[in-house]
């Protein structure tokens, strides 16, 4: 079966869909999305559990796209992105059920978060490099909308301009250094495991390297929210809806990532192997310098951003290893990291709506107000600063033995100092104060989740918890897939 | 066996999550499970330690190229030793619980968090990798993080909660770093492989990685400098400070130390532990001193009887440690119980000055906490005496200087001791409360009494000769205590000491300073290096950066556009000028 | 002495200059006009010139023909040009170009 | 004799062109379309020496006498006294002459790099050489080049006879009266 | 003569069109001239259609009249592009009629007579056919700027186009002079045996720099865009329309054929140069139009962006350089004529071209507001629409030769910066659109029924030529495959 088209032509056929209903019936929008976004879901879930690890392409569709220039619309499916693509249709459920919070121009709103969820989908299904960042595109741009129409705060149209332009360039930066690879293996294909095959034949000239594996490390830094190029997370997290900053924050940043392990590293890795160094200090002040101004933040989703820049800090720490632990690591982590960023923008949007701000020295006792919204809540905090039993940790460990392993000791040294006390710093001091204490403000309006809404949280803490306890699930599929990468970024190292 | 060993960890697992779940709607329903999976534990304990050999079943939690991480239970001597007393211990407060918090409107909650502890101090006792341990190290710390907090509504719990979990981070990242490093070295993170490669002389650990990993213990065990925790901690139901506080998880990082002695043990790490160990019961020991609060009193004991193990690891001797370990853990519980049914009695004053007379209104309580104390104290014949001595003995072996400073504990151990009995048992009443207190049910007594046996007979199962000289040490120290206390607080309305000792008093009184010294360091350096970043952040690169590029993206823009001046002739200088810039770069 | 093929370049090009500098410097509309012719003319003049000095000579002619259409177009661009200026004088009284600004920026 | 000439047509050509633009008497610029007249018909003369006769006809033909007469009919129907007192703007000039001053020298230095000194005598060599080769624009060999089907130069003639049409009526079009 | 005459049948045809209009407009009834623009695009389709006929593409790669004309695969793509873009905007004139207020007829005729010149310079291969084209482009350009000469803004524009074109038309005649003189030839083959010996003779340099002036100046590239933007808000719309597209494309077809195929080791010589003034075009378009409001003064902006984004590919000095200039062109055509005839659909009359024109616009016209959103997405480089692709293409073949030589990155840079600002400029007009509070009118926007099928068609091109682009790049490949063999 060819899962993967379905699950990626599904929202984009609930988009279409959509665009045929009378804007007046919110109602059958919303199911429209939700039904796609959750038939969507079972069918990755099928993927993933028939999934074969033997190191080949699985559930494949390839179709010849521009013949001319080598392009093919070339869905597939390996170790690395089959959990990835659950992951992504696990959140874009989730954000379906939650976008009920919007209320004005809803057909709009449903057409772009339908589009954005297929373009995200596709992104990680792509196999052909050009669809790849097609697909990219087509998810950022609604992000850019709904953020502007449908956002919310003051800084909206800052926030907007900012994620917009910063996005921009990080995709367009990235795309040059795509264009960089596709015409320096010949310009004769897009395809990710043809382009691979070519360079591990003839490698891509050194000085090449030297110059593409910059431009895809910060364009997809920029994407990822690379320090110091991370300000527009926050504030643009902070302004968008919610459906919209569970689905960015949650997957779709992690483009970036999937790009500099799929692409940069085996494609540049004479190139990698002199940058990294400077991937793992620009990690090292994602993690200690972002986790320093999160606990600053008063706003309870600038921190969930700031916190959310920090972790990806991680994953580039695992990048920067270059082993086949570090790079599994951070895919796990990124797995982990989405379903959490979801969940927890999933909560604050809730909040939001409850009590009209996210401003934590207003907050206080909510755990009483609402215990669903508020445990839901306190597990993601706990998982947010590496709790065992969610997935973050399997991967946050997993990164630390890699890092260290790969001679980065005091990196390591310091992140695990940010990981483990900076980072339990803000996030109890978020539990303390809007969930302990008495009762702030006038909350007793407030209610807890509803149904819906609940079932699409506690789908993300499931998967949090099953990943959690059993990361092998994942990690069996990333290792193969990550080890012929390794081989290829470091012929002489097996490890 | 082996499906015993799993069910020993998995039953609280199972417990809480089925009690959150759904089970919370029943408060019955809740408490059974809860008791039920935890005396299940331990009746399968018992199972262990009479049939059971040493197992080791395991599997495979993540396995990625060089690096495998197993979920293993180590079953061995050790192990066994420490679950009976997590499960028995668990067990008897589980049930005291059901009085302690029959009003309780969380009751089901508690349960949970009760079951949830247990699973993660479980986890920690079979550990059989450093991996898992640090796994079920941080569980430890939520679960405890949770009961601490579980009055989260109150801000002293609620913040005490926090400092907890923090400081216990604090300690966690050394333990981290310190599994790193011993992975680096050795290339397993399982406690058979390091054993194997130590004990084959191919490699060893630096001090370092020793001290790096007793930094773990010393989070969770409490050692200066991270003891400032634990007498906050007694914001938790008292159950649980009896529980967790008193005999189990502070007990882990001694029980961690132990487990991996074989690692540590020639390293320079050692000297360290020993020094630390006693120099917290020291402090722990003074500042009990003057505490009025009867759980703080109690705190500060088990931070003094904490140092204690701890020095006893640090000077070589793990298996008096255990043992120390091993009584504390019974007579401490009791200890807390007692406390906890006296403040039931008293609708929750825990003030020993508004105490007195309670010998009288609560017999039960009050003979059981009278056997705690004498244990504590070390009055022979009762457990405490036994593991003490064998601390002092151990102490007087390898370092006088040590030994004198053991010594001069226990003489304060049994002065404070008496102090509380005295001031809060004897006498008449100084409040109301006191005056109406009436005995506890019989779901709190029994497991007091059921307490109160091991903690008079567990040192009988310890076979060590006596050193005469330690023998006479601490007898004398426990006979000088007791008298001095005595005469001090018999009969005292308020405590004298204050008046004579002056600064010092403030200065027990007032822990040395710790909080305030840390809250200082915290916000020079924490808060200021935070608000470094925030500024860097809101002015540097989202101002200065980003906002400087666009501002000078808009100034060239709006410079640039004033060429288009609308008039004819500039544009033709500029098309002339344009012109020989061309002619000028391209000819020259 | 006959003159050479450089002398020749060199008045054009001066006339070519004094056009441009014309166009530059007066606003009077019709004086930029022929400084245009000017400038037009200059290149008749090269052309010319150049197609007395060809090597070529079955294209050398061809220069000649040139300037035959540039002094047709010259034409034609002042004929619509003065067209213009007298459009514009009828709208705005003026034939000076810094009264042109009402478009910048 | 030729080089004598030469001097006097370019010399001419030159000033009266000088004059055309600034003339420090006059601003009027009935002034200047008399100067301009005047360069005309030296550079009419500098194609007689340059051997295209037709064209120096032409040109005197078209610009004296279309040209010429065109701007005096738009000058004289406008009466741009007014207008003509305007002051010169120094500072456009000045930049104006350094602009137009920097292209000139480029030129000048091209110009001499090419047909310098030292190239200067081999070119006069070259010149002699082919100096049977010169051409003459004749009214008929420039009609032949002009009209020829295969190797002239019809097509655009006929092109610019399109640009003329086009001229024409957009003339009439821009000059008519405004509508309403 | 005959089969010569068969070469330039769509020139023919086209100026015979133009004179019949001229003709028709004495005879016929007011009523009759409104449909007179529909009947003359029609004819243009006809025409177009007749340009895919076979005895018509066999003539491919011949040439007439001594070689000075000739019709090969990129005089041809060129041709129908051309032919396009003016079939656009004879629609567009009669939507713009009223505007105009007299000769409309003659409107129409001009933009034929100017279609007929970019056609002649689609085959020029010759200096003298080069110039003549050219002129007759600018000077048909001169009157159809200042066509509204009840308008102020339009007689400016027009003197101002008149005077700087007319001092490029100098720098243009200059310059063939002394590359003539130095060639010996005004043909181009003759100048392309001869080029080689010249590449260090300065005269020849400069005639060939000058030439280069005077085509940057047709394109708007720095340092000759200086007019592009006052001449731009000036003109009537259509106008505008042609300018931008028609002319900026017949200005690139020369250039690709001169510095592509006629002089590409002079090329090489001037790559620096060429990467300066790319950039530069580039910067300046983009830079300039970030503050502003007047939709069509930010179109002109964004025009001389574009430029510089076209120069990339003739930077490039490839054949995928070349097959990116036309792809990109071709989008640039759609985009632009959608853009321009909607913003005309817009405003009204002596309102100004104020970008706040647009708020509400989607309540006004949804299908107004989609397209334009589109044109804008497609203007800023986003996928999946045809600027994408086109900037995909030249990025491409800027990017294939750029290790080796550090300035290509540079431009690669420049061209980056450049997209982020556009993004900004272009993403203000989408929000105004869609989220700008200061809604001056809600009435409902009427369009006729060719101006919606044009807007349809366009929005259809944007689309196919983003997500479809198979075909069109082979389309583009042949074209400039046969025009260097």
């Amino acid at each position: 079966m060819d899962w993967l088209l379905i699950i990626v032509m599904l929202p984009l056929l609930a988009a279409v869909a959509v665009g045929f209903v009378p804007g007046r019936q919110r109602r059958v929008i919303r199911g429209i999305t939700v039904g796609a976004s959750g038939l969507s879901l079972l069918c990755a879930l099928i993927a993933f559990l028939s999934f074969e690890i033997d190191g080949e392409l699985k559930f494949e569709t390839k179709v010849l796209w521009v013949e001319s220039l080598g392009l093919y619309f070339h869905l597939a499916a390996d170790g690395i992105n089959i959990g990835i693509i659950l992951m992504g249709a696990i959140v874009a459920f989730a954000a379906a059920c939650c976008a009920d919070d919007i209320t004005h121009r809803v057909k709009e709103f449903h057409i772009l978060l339908n589009v954005m969820i297929g373009g995200i989908l596709g992104a990680f299904a792509s196999m052909d490099l050009f669809f790849f960042y097609f697909f990219h595109e087509l998810a950022l741009v609604p992000t850019f909308i709904m953020i502007g129409v449908w956002g919310r705060g003051a800084n909206r149209n800052y926030a907007t301009y900012k994620i917009t332009l910063y996005l921009s360039l990080g995709a367009l930066l990235a795309l040059i250094g795509l264009i960089g690879v596709y015409v320096q293996t010949g310009e004769e294909s897009f395809s990710i495991p043809d382009l691979i095959d070519k360079v591990g034949k003839k490698p891509i000239n050194e000085a090449a390297q030297q110059w593409i594996f910059p431009l895809l490390m910060f364009g997809f830094g920029i994407l990822v929210s690379l320090w110091p190029f991370h300000t527009w997370a926050p504030l643009g997290y902070g302004a968008a809806p919610t459906a919209t900053a569970m689905l960015h924050a949650g997957v779709l940043k992690k483009f970036g990532l999937y790009g500099i392990i799929r692409v940069a590293i085996p494609m540049a890795p004479i190139g990698a192997q002199s940058w990294l160094g400077v991937l793992a200090w620009l990690a090292l002040a994602n993690l200690l310098y972002c986790g320093l101004v999160a606990v600053r933040q008063k706003d309870l989703n600038l921190l969930i951003g700031n916190s959310s820049v920090a972790h990806m800090g991680f994953i580039f720490l695992g990048i920067a290893s270059l082993n086949v632990i570090g790079l599994t690591g951070a895919v796990l982590v990124m797995i982990a990291h989405g379903l959490l960023a979801a969940l927890a923008f999933g909560l604050s949007g809730h909040l939001y709506r409850q009590t009209g701000s996210l401003d934590m020295s207003r907050m206080g006792g909510l755990l009483r107000q609402m215990p669903l919204a508020g445990s839901a809540l306190l597990m993601a905090l706990f998982a947010g600063c590496g709790l065992p039993g969610f997935a973050n940790f399997a991967g946050e460990i997993t990164i630390f033995f890699a890092a260290w392993s790969a001679g980065l000791k005091t990196i390591t040294v310091i992140a695990a100092w940010s990981a483990l006390v900076i980072g339990s710093l803000y996030m109890m001091r978020a539990i303390r104060s809007i969930l302990h204490g008495p009762l702030g403000g006038d909350w007793t309006k407030a209610s807890d989740l509803s149904p819906l809404v609940a079932t699409a949280l506690g789908l993300l803490l499931a998967a949090l918890l099953v990943f959690g306890f059993a990361p092998g699930l994942l990690t069996k599929g990333i290792e193969g897939e990550v080890t012929k990468i390794v081989r290829l970024a470091k012929p002489e190292a097996e490890r | 066996m082996n499906t015993a060993a799993w069910l020993i960890l998995l039953l609280p697992l199972f417990s809480a999550v089925v009690i959150g779940l759904g089970a919370f709607r029943s408060r019955k329903a809740s408490a059974v499970i809860s008791i039920g999976a935890v005396t299940g534990s331990f009746l399968l304990t018992l199972l262990l330690v009479a049939f059971g050999g040493e197992l080791h079943p395991s599997v495979t939690w993540l396995a990625i190229g060089g690096l495998q991480i197993d979920i293993g239970l180590q079953i061995d001597q050790l192990s066994k030793l420490m679950l009976c007393v997590v499960t028995g211990v668990g067990s008897l407060i589980h049930i005291f619980s059901l009085g302690y918090m029959k009003e309780d409107r969380d009751f089901s909650r508690y349960f949970a968090f009760l079951s949830l502890f247990i699973f993660s101090m479980l986890g920690i006792v079979l550990a059989d990798n450093f991996v898992m341990m640090f796994i079920f190290w941080e569980l430890v710390g939520v679960s405890s993080y949770l009961l601490i907090g579980f009055w989260f509504e109150k801000p002293s719990a609620a913040d005490a909660a926090k400092k907890a979990f923090l400081t216990n981070r604090v300690g966690d990242f050394g333990f981290l770093l310190g599994i790193l490093m011993v992975w680096a070295a050795l290339g397993s993170v399982g406690f058979a492989d390091l054993a194997k490669s130590v004990s084959g002389g191919t490699a060893t650990i630096t001090g370092l990685a020793g001290f790096l990993i007793f930094c773990g213990a010393m989070g969770k065990s409490a050692q200066a400098p991270l003891h400032v925790w634990l007498p906050d901690a007694m914001e938790g139901p008292t159950p649980v400070s009896a529980l967790i506080h008193a005999a189990t998880m502070v007990a882990a990082g001694v029980y961690m130390l132990c487990r991996v002695f074989f690692l540590i043990d020639g390293t320079w790490a050692m000297e360290a532990i020993a020094w630390i160990g006693g120099l917290t019961s020291l402090m722990a020991a003074l500042m009990a001193v003057q505490q009025d609060d009867i759980k703080r009193i109690l705190a500060y004991s088990t931070l003094s009887q904490l140092g204690y193990m701890v020095m006893a690891v640090g000077l070589g001797s793990p298996d008096a440690a255990m043992f120390h370990l091993t009584t504390h853990a019974s007579f401490k519980a009791l200890l807390f119980l007692g406390a906890g049914s006296v403040i039931v009695a008293l609708h929750h004053e825990q003030d020993i000055w508004k105490m007195g007379g309670l010998r009288d209104r609560m017999p039960k309580t009050y003979w059981t906490f009278l056997i705690g104390t004498m244990a504590l104290c070390g009055v022979p014949l009762f457990s405490g005496f036994f593991s003490k001595e064998a601390i002092l003995d151990v102490a007087l072996e390898n370092n006088i200087l040590l030994f004198f400073v053991a010594v001069f504990v226990a003489l304060l151990t049994t002065f404070y001791m008496t102090r509380l009995f005295v001031v809060a048992f004897m006498g008449e009443p100084r409040s109301v409360h006191a005056e109406q207190a009436k005995e506890s049910p019989a779901v709190m007594t029994v497991p007091l009494l059921v307490l109160a046996v091991p903690s008079v007979l567990a040192g009988y199962f310890y076979a060590h000769a006596p050193n005469p000289l330690v023998l006479a040490a601490s007898l004398v120290v426990v006979v000088f205590g007791m008298l001095v206390a005595n005469t001090l607080y018999s009969g005292a309305k308020a405590d004298p000491l204050p008046a004579k000792l002056g600064l010092l008093a403030k200065a027990l009184r007032q822990r040395f300073w710790f909080d305030e010294i840390y809250q200082w360091l915290i916000d020079q350096v924490q808060e200021n290096l935070a608000k470094l970043a925030d500024a860097i952040d809101r002015w540097v690169i989202a101002g200065l950066l980003v906002r400087g590029t666009h501002g000078t993206t808009e100034l060239a823009a709006r410079v640039l556009r004033l060429a288009q001046t609308g008039n004819l002739q500039t544009y033709a200088f500029w098309f002339a000028a344009g012109m020989a810039a061309l002619l000028v770069f391209t000819l020259s | 002495m006959e003159p050479t093929l450089s002398q020749y370049l060199l008045v054009s090009g001066a006339l070519f200059a004094i056009g441009l500098l014309g166009v530059i410097v007066r606003r009077n509309l019709l004086i930029i006009y022929m400084s245009l012719e000017l400038m037009l003319n200059a290149a008749n003049v090269a052309l010319v010139a150049m197609s007395r000095f060809n090597e070529k000579a079955e294209t050398a002619l061809d220069g000649q023909v040139m300037v035959f259409f540039i002094i047709t177009v010259a034409a034609a661009e002042v004929s619509v040009g003065l067209a213009l200026i007298v459009a514009l004088y009828r709208k705005r009284q003026t034939t000076d170009v810094a009264d042109l600004a009402t478009m910048k920026l | 004799m030729e080089g004598t000439l030469f001097n006097i047509f370019a010399g001419l050509t030159v000033l009266s062109a000088l004059l055309v633009v600034a003339n420090p008497f006059s601003r009027n610029p009935v002034t200047s379309a008399l100067f301009l007249v005047t360069t005309m018909i030296s550079i009419s003369g500098l194609f007689v020496l340059l051997g295209a006769y037709f064209l120096a006809a032409v040109q005197i033909l078209v610009y004296a006498g279309a040209v010429m007469v065109l701007f005096l009919f738009v000058i004289m129907l406008l009466d741009l006294r007014e207008a003509a007192r305007r002051k010169l703007n120094l500072v456009s000039l000045a930049m104006g002459i350094m602009a137009v001053g920097a292209l000139f020298s480029v030129y000048k230095s091209s110009i001499e790099s090419k047909y310098g000194e030292a190239s200067q005598q081999q070119e006069v060599a070259a010149d002699t050489g082919q100096a049977a080769a010169k051409v003459v624009g004749s009214t008929r060999a420039l009609g032949q080049a002009l009209f020829s089907g295969d190797n002239g130069f019809i097509l655009p003639f006929e092109i610019v006879s399109i640009l003329l049409l086009v001229a024409m009526v957009g003339v009439i079009l821009l000059s008519r009266k405004e509508p309403r | 003569m005959g089969d010569q005459l068969e070469f330039i049948q769509l020139e023919v045809m086209v100026v015979a069109l133009g004179l019949l209009v001229l003709l028709a407009d004495l005879f016929l009834s007011e009523s009759a001239r409104r449909s007179l623009g529909y009947l003359a695009a029609g004819s243009l389709g006809l025409v177009f259609l007749l340009s895919f006929r076979g005895g018509y593409t066999s003539l491919v790669d011949g040439e007439a009249f001594g070689g000075i004309y000739r019709l090969d695969g990129l005089a041809l793509f060129f041709k129908r592009f051309f032919l396009l873009t003016a079939i656009f905007v004879l629609v567009f004139a009669v939507d713009f009629a009223s505007r105009l207020r007299s000769g409309v007829s003659e409107y129409l005729a001009f933009i034929l007579f100017a279609l007929s010149g970019m056609m002649f310079a689609g085959s020029a291969n010759d200096f003298s056919l080069l110039f003549v084209a050219i002129e007759l482009i600018t000077v048909t350009f001169y009157i159809l700027v200042s066509f509204q000469r009840h308008r102020m803004q339009s007689l400016e524009a027009g003197v101002k186009y008149l005077i700087l074109g007319a001092v490029s038309s100098a720098f243009l005649v200059y310059g063939i002079a002394l590359v003539f003189g130095e060639a010996g030839s005004l043909k181009f083959d003759a100048i392309r045996d001869a080029h080689a010996r010249l590449l260090q003779n300065k005269v020849f340099l400069f005639g060939m720099l000058f030439v280069f002036a005077g085509l940057a100046f047709k394109i708007s590239a720095f340092p000759f865009q200086i007019w592009a933007p006052d001449v731009y808000q000036g003109a009537p719309t259509p106008t505008t329309t042609f300018l931008a597209v028609g002319s900026k494309a017949a200005g690139f077809v020369l250039l690709i054929r001169l510095f592509g195929s006629v002089v590409p080791e002079l090329t090489e010589q001037w790559t620096g140069m060429l990467i300066v003034v790319a950039a530069l075009t580039i910067l300046y378009g983009n830079l300039c139009a970030l503050p502003q409001r007047n939709l069509k003064r930010l179109l002109a902006y964004s025009g001389i962006a574009n430029a510089g984004y076209l120069l990339m590919g003739i930077v490039a000095q490839s054949d995928n350089g070349t097959a990116a200039i036309l792809y990109y062109l071709v989008g640039y055509l759609f985009t632009l004529v959608a853009a321009f005839m909607i913003i005309n659909l817009v405003t009204r009359e002596g309102e100004g071209e104020d970008i706040s024109c647009l708020a509400g616009l989607n309540k006004r016209s949804p299908f107004l507001a989609v397209a334009l959103t589109l044109c804008a997405v497609s203007l800023a480089g986003i996928p999946p629409l045809a600027g994408f692709f086109g900037k995909f293409l030249l990025v491409k073949s800027v990017a294939a030769e750029a290790f080796g030589n550090t300035g290509y990155f540079a431009l690669l840079a420049v061209a980056v910066f450049g997209v982020v600002v556009s993004i900004y400029y272009y993403f203000g007009i989408i929000r105004t659109i869609y989220w700008s509070k200061d809604t001056l009118d809600n009435s409902p926007v009427a369009i006729a029924w060719p101006t919606r099928m044009v807007l349809g068609l366009c929005v259809a091109a944007i689309l196919y030529l983003g997500i479809l682009p198979d075909k069109p790049i082979n389309w583009a490949n042949a074209a400039t495959k046969i025009e260097t063999k």
